[in-house]
């Protein structure tokens, strides 16, 4: 019974994907909307469970969603005369998870032995670094990209193609998120949970308690970069069938996973929801009235909220809630 | 005649290297006295290559004679980045007893609604975009709730707090110098003669560029030395206690280091004009975060001198790797040399993080 | 010389002096007990002001200088020898020295005061080239007292000054510090854990515990009460 | 057996020699100082025996076998505490956490899982009598209040060899009084080594070592048992400057 309760907190999150996937699903019209909102729910969900956990920021996160990414145009680009049919997505979701498994591990080898702004100098590179390998070395026709429409609808037939990039890549990305919520809480009932929080506060006497530090944030990097990865591949792959290294590694989105975890509160469960929400719609709106103006009204917020609101809109909740009936369902 | 070449690569690369040395002082100064890494350090070069472009299309003036009024706008945002966001991190001001009340709430959307209307109502005169009214009524209200509140401490020091904010002031001045100027590439033509030393042919200005630079770390140096203000912030980076006992306004010291870290930044962006006079966009500043990183990693992140000597290293690298990648068949050398840059950023980091090139 | 009154002060939401008054005499050694976390240290950096007075005031020469910044506290001679040393460790001891006479009247005063450093610790003068951090534990805190003097004050706050140090130098460190209220005629506030040899040493004692004074008197006074001695000092 | 052997332990930082050439032994079950001013190394010392960093020279082995390149967490693992001079509980979590935290990565933890280290941590608390601050987070503890829980913290951890450093540091005599027969009882429940480290309460060496080791610019001066230790002419000269009273008092 009281190990049930400790999972309660997936609750609240559970009906938060449920309304929103079933806004869409009512309103389709409005599911444009809904599938931008579970990206930045996604992108969220899956940028907390590292540095909401362990503190740490990387600033070079969009590289995992960018090889993610061409792990499912390879598979496609690749694949699609093999009459495989819809298994070259499948075969890409599992390139994604594993591009994004080796390039975190990669990564992680060299930048998570190193601490606070040493760790950040490793990782603001890493995008960069890879698109320029890309494009410098021409992997993957380099600067020029993939342009996979053709091969996908070769593949798997038009309307197939169709309901693949406009549904169902959408739907996946709401699996991605409900799994990275899942992660996120099963994480946190468990010893990898207080072994994190432990480093978090003090990495020190982390250690000296019998604390495997680098274990425990290489676990956290790698769940963290392979949802990032599979994230690239259902949410860019599979809906724009195109990829280019400039875009795919464009630091603007580690800016918005930033702002996101930050608004919501960082390592907490419900925060990445809210705050993807509070973006989504936001940027949403400024997108209709003030078309190339979203990131100067969000840069200063983020500086608020760091200043000011240090523990982020459910950080708030979570202290209003110490204490009464709520308290169980939400961290 | 390979020596020659060679030879000709080693000019180029110091030259280029001492400009990026200089570009780095002031990252590694805001690290050595702060212990915060400027996450932004690039979109301030930036700013200081659009000063001296500016001041060249509009007014005519030649990038050398820039440097002054880019050091001067680089410390006045230094002071204005310290004193809004830095500070109240590092050392919050706020009473920390002042609970958050509805009224303290009520007045902050009052006076940013109130702010908005004004700004409205500007805006048929002056044409404002709606857009830089909302970026204005933030920053005010972002101003009230620095004084309702005063900043918080971090749970986990401030070192993630800052640099979360370096970056977001990045971003602010990559954003609002593009609304100013749009995204497109920009570039001046100063020219004013080369000279042929043989094995290779420097332009003037490239020249005039790494003295300048070299005259600047000869003078930082000094002033860190022999004069009693520099003594000053030298012992505030040893023992911040120990200087404030010692009647070193600390507080000031930590605001003046800051603002001097950004005012060499901007200056050494007018210094990198000179260089590359081309290329001169919102988001130039990227590349040159990470080529600082490295060449700060080089030196060891504390030491503005090792900065310098991390910057001669790398602009001999650059070089180097630059004409190597340029003969290997299928491959583009010049974004092969960022990647190999940012290869190296990994291989010092992973050997020894706390400097090649220092001693311990 | 010096008076608190109800000084209350602390670190964010948390609130650590209490409104402690005391005051301090021209020529004396005052001294501060009370165990681990009484707020003694705290009420010396409010005092000097790098931590910020939320109520009372603190008059240094019948002048209310609550609210004025460290700095030009130590113009008007207000020392301080902080808990564990804080000295340059990078700067040799000379600099360390110098470095006390940054405030341009101490810098009038430098050769003057040097000469007081070097002949109060003569080992200084032997090793002034020295870089700082290589000095024993002790030797290091010579450096910091006598950086202190180099300010130029009239009244130092000693924040103990023989923590850290072997038993053997504890002692010495108490002449030092009686010998500065004797030949060199400096007011003293002193903080001190070790209490035996500070209630030795004192001419007046404060009591603190949780923030605010619990007692305070002659040494005489206090030694001869079992209860303040059982209560707040164990001795 | 030697719970701990030490052999020509080393450690510079840059040209400074801050641990030279330690050479000592710890039994099961000992109480232990390891005495010394400032500066003469004694947190180095720690620092190397539990691997916060490597020794640069010289062995180290725990229940005999070479433990010389082991990290701290897989010292730990094997049993050794520490606590820190400055406590450094999680400040953030509860104090139940804190302790919990300790019984899920110490010596048994393998074993352990979340619900069996949250009972052993009310264990704890129980013993250092803190039950009424349970659910309060650490941070917001007294420094006597947030010692004892680093001390829960590291039994927690099932210990054989506990490492304190300055448990006494800043305590009234009264208070390291109630400190040190606190220790011993804990040795004596737990049947495990403490090694203390003092830096010059002589009052709590000469009430709690059975056997003092004094250091003296990083290297091992004496290693004696605690009366002879305090009464050396060597140790005298250097560090104490006359004998304690307090040995005359006790012994």
């Amino acid at each position: 019974m009281r190990r049930a309760q400790r999972y309660y907190p997936i609750i609240p999150v559970l009906v938060a994907y449920a309304m929103l996937l079933g806004y869409g699903l009512l309103f389709p019209g409005k599911w444009q909307l809904v599938a931008q909102l579970a990206f930045y729910c996604t992108l969220g969900q899956a940028f907390n469970l590292f540095m909401g956990m362990t503190g740490y920021v990387d600033f070079g996160y969009v590289a995992f969603i960018g090889i993610g990414t061409y792990g499912m145009a390879i598979s496609i680009y690749y694949l699609y005369d093999k009459g495989l049919g819809l298994f070259i997505v499948v075969i890409g979701f599992i390139l994604a998870a594993i591009f994004s498994t080796l390039l975190s591990l990669a990564v992680g080898a060299v930048a998570l032995r190193l601490r606070g702004a040493y760790f950040a100098i490793a990782t603001i590179g890493v995008n960069e670094g890879f698109r320029y390998l890309i494009e410098g070395a021409r992997i993957w026709n380099g600067a020029d990209g993939i342009i996979f429409s053709l091969h996908l609808k070769k593949a798997v037939g038009r309307e197939t193609m169709m309901v693949l990039s406009t549904f169902w890549a959408d739907v996946l990305v709401f699996t991605v998120a409900i799994a990275a919520a899942v992660l996120t809480l099963v994480f946190m009932r468990n010893k990898v949970g207080y072994a994190l929080m432990a480093l978090r506060m003090d990495e020190d006497a982390a250690k000296v308690m019998g604390i495997n530090v680098t274990k425990y944030k290489i676990i956290a990097f790698i769940t963290s970069a392979t949802l990032a990865g599979l994230l690239g591949a259902a949410a860019w792959a599979l809906k724009l069938t195109y990829i280019y290294p400039v875009d795919a590694f464009a630091i603007h989105y580690t800016v918005e996973a930033i702002i996101i975890v930050l608004l919501g509160g960082a390592g907490t469960l419900m925060g990445p929801i809210v705050g993807g929400l509070i973006y989504g719609v936001a940027k949403y709106f400024l997108a209709i009235v003030l078309p190339g103006f979203q990131l100067l009204i969000f840069a200063p917020i983020i500086i608020t909220i760091i200043v000011i609101f240090p523990e982020g809109t459910v950080g708030i909740l979570k202290k209003r809630v110490m204490g009464t009936a709520l308290q169980k369902y939400i961290i | 005649m390979i020596f020659e070449q060679l030879a000709g690569n080693l000019v180029q690369g110091l030259v280029l290297g001492a400009v990026y040395g200089m570009a780095t002082m002031g990252l590694s100064l805001i690290f050595g006295v702060l212990q915060i890494v400027n996450v932004g350090h690039g979109a301030f070069i930036m700013v200081g290559a659009f000063t001296a472009l500016m001041m060249f299309q509009a007014l005519g003036i030649p990038p050398v004679i820039a440097l002054p009024a880019a050091l001067i706008l680089g410390m006045l945002l230094g002071m204005v980045i310290y004193y809004a966001a830095v500070k109240p991190l590092v050392s919050p001001s706020g009473s920390g007893i002042r609970k958050p009340s509805g009224r303290d709430a009520g007045i902050a959307v009052a006076i940013f609604i109130s702010l908005m209307v004004v700004m409205r109502f500007l805006s048929g005169y002056y044409k404002l975009h709606t857009a830089f009214s909302i970026f204005v009524g933030l920053l005010f209200l972002y101003g009230l709730l620095l004084y309702v509140y005063g900043g918080r401490r971090q749970e986990k020091a401030a070192e993630l707090a800052t640099l979360l904010v370096t970056f977001a002031f990045g971003v602010i001045l990559e954003e609002f110098v593009k609304q100013l100027f749009t995204s497109e590439a920009r570039g001046y033509n100063w020219d004013i003669g080369k000279l042929d030393i043989g094995i290779t042919v420097l332009p003037y200005t490239k020249l005039l560029a790494a003295l300048g630079s070299v005259s600047i770390a000869v003078i930082l140096y000094l002033w860190f030395n022999k004069t009693r203000a520099g003594m000053a912030m030298r012992s505030v980076v040893e023992d911040s206690v120990g200087a404030r006992v010692c009647g070193v306004n600390v507080d000031w010291q930590y605001a003046l280091s800051f603002s001097l870290g950004i005012g060499l930044t901007v200056t050494s962006g007018v210094l990198l004009t000179m260089f590359i006079p081309v290329g001169i966009n919102p988001y130039m500043g990227g590349p040159y975060t990470l080529k600082a990183f490295v060449i700060a990693v080089l030196g060891g992140l504390a030491s503005p001198y090792g900065a310098f000597f991390g910057g001669l290293v790398f602009g001999l690298i650059e070089n180097g790797s630059y004409t190597l990648f340029a003969v290997i068949p299928g491959v583009e050398p010049f974004a092969l040399t960022r990647f190999f840059s940012f290869l190296i950023l990994l291989v010092i980091l992973l050997i020894r993080p706390t400097g090649l090139l220092r001693a311990k | 010389m010096l008076r608190v009154e109800k000084l209350e002060s602390g670190y964010g939401p948390m609130q650590v002096l209490w409104g402690p008054d005391i005051e301090v005499k021209a020529g004396t050694i005052t001294s501060l007990l009370g165990p681990n976390g009484a707020g003694k240290s705290t009420l010396l950096w409010t005092i000097l002001g790098s931590v910020k007075t939320r109520q009372g005031r603190v008059l240094y020469k019948e002048e209310d200088v609550t609210h004025m910044q460290p700095h030009r506290k130590v113009d008007l001679g207000l020392a301080m020898v902080p808990e564990g040393k804080h000295l340059f460790k990078e700067m040799t001891v000379y600099e360390n020295l110098v470095m006390g006479a940054y405030r341009r009247d101490a810098m009038a005063r430098k050769e003057e005061n040097l000469e007081m450093v070097y002949s109060m610790f003569p080992i200084l003068a032997e090793r002034q080239k020295q870089v700082a951090g290589s000095l024993s534990g002790g030797q290091q805190q010579m450096v910091t007292i006598g950086r202190a003097l180099m300010t130029n004050p009239t009244l130092i706050m000693m924040d103990e000054p023989s923590q850290g140090l072997a038993p053997k130098l504890v002692m010495e460190i108490f002449e030092t510090i009686e010998k500065m209220k004797r030949e060199v005629g400096l007011t003293i506030l002193l903080v001190e854990q070790n209490a035996a040899a500070s209630l030795d040493a004192a001419d007046y004692v404060y009591v603190m515990h949780e923030g605010s004074i619990k007692a305070e008197g002659t040494p005489e006074k206090i030694k001869a009460s079992d209860d303040i001695k059982e209560a707040y000092l164990g001795l | 057996m030697a719970l701990l052997r030490c052999e020509n332990v080393t450690k510079r930082f840059g040209g400074l020699v801050a641990v030279d050439s330690m050479t000592f032994e710890i039994d099961s079950g000992e109480l232990m100082a390891i005495v010394g001013p400032n500066g003469a190394g004694k947190t180095t010392m720690f620092n190397l025996i539990n691997g916060v960093f490597p020794a640069d020279e010289g062995k180290i082995w725990f229940e005999d076998l070479d433990v010389t390149n082991f990290p701290a967490y897989k010292r730990a693992h094997l049993g050794m505490g520490r606590t820190f001079q400055i406590p450094r509980p999680f400040a953030s979590a509860s104090v139940q956490e804190n302790i919990a935290i300790g019984a899920m990565f110490g010596s048994a933890g393998a074993e352990i899982n979340v619900e069996r280290a949250m009972e052993m941590a009310d264990h704890y608390i129980e013993i250092i009598g803190l039950k009424k601050h349970r659910d309060k987070p650490a941070g917001g503890l007294t420094p006597t209040e947030k010692k004892l829980v680093e001390i829960a913290r590291a039994l927690a951890m099932k210990p054989r060899l506990l490492l304190m450093d300055e448990a006494m540091a800043g305590m009234n005599p009264k208070d390291i009084d109630g400190m040190v027969s606190f220790i011993r009882h804990i040795r004596d429940t737990e049947g495990i080594a403490i090694v203390s480290m003092v830096e010059h309460i002589m009052r709590a060496v000469a009430g709690l070592a059975e056997r003092v080791i004094v250091m003296h610019q990083g290297a091992l001066l004496v290693d004696e048992p605690t009366r002879e230790a305090l009464t050396d002419p060597r140790v005298v000269e250097v560090y104490l400057g006359h004998p304690p009273e307090e040995i005359d008092a006790q012994g």
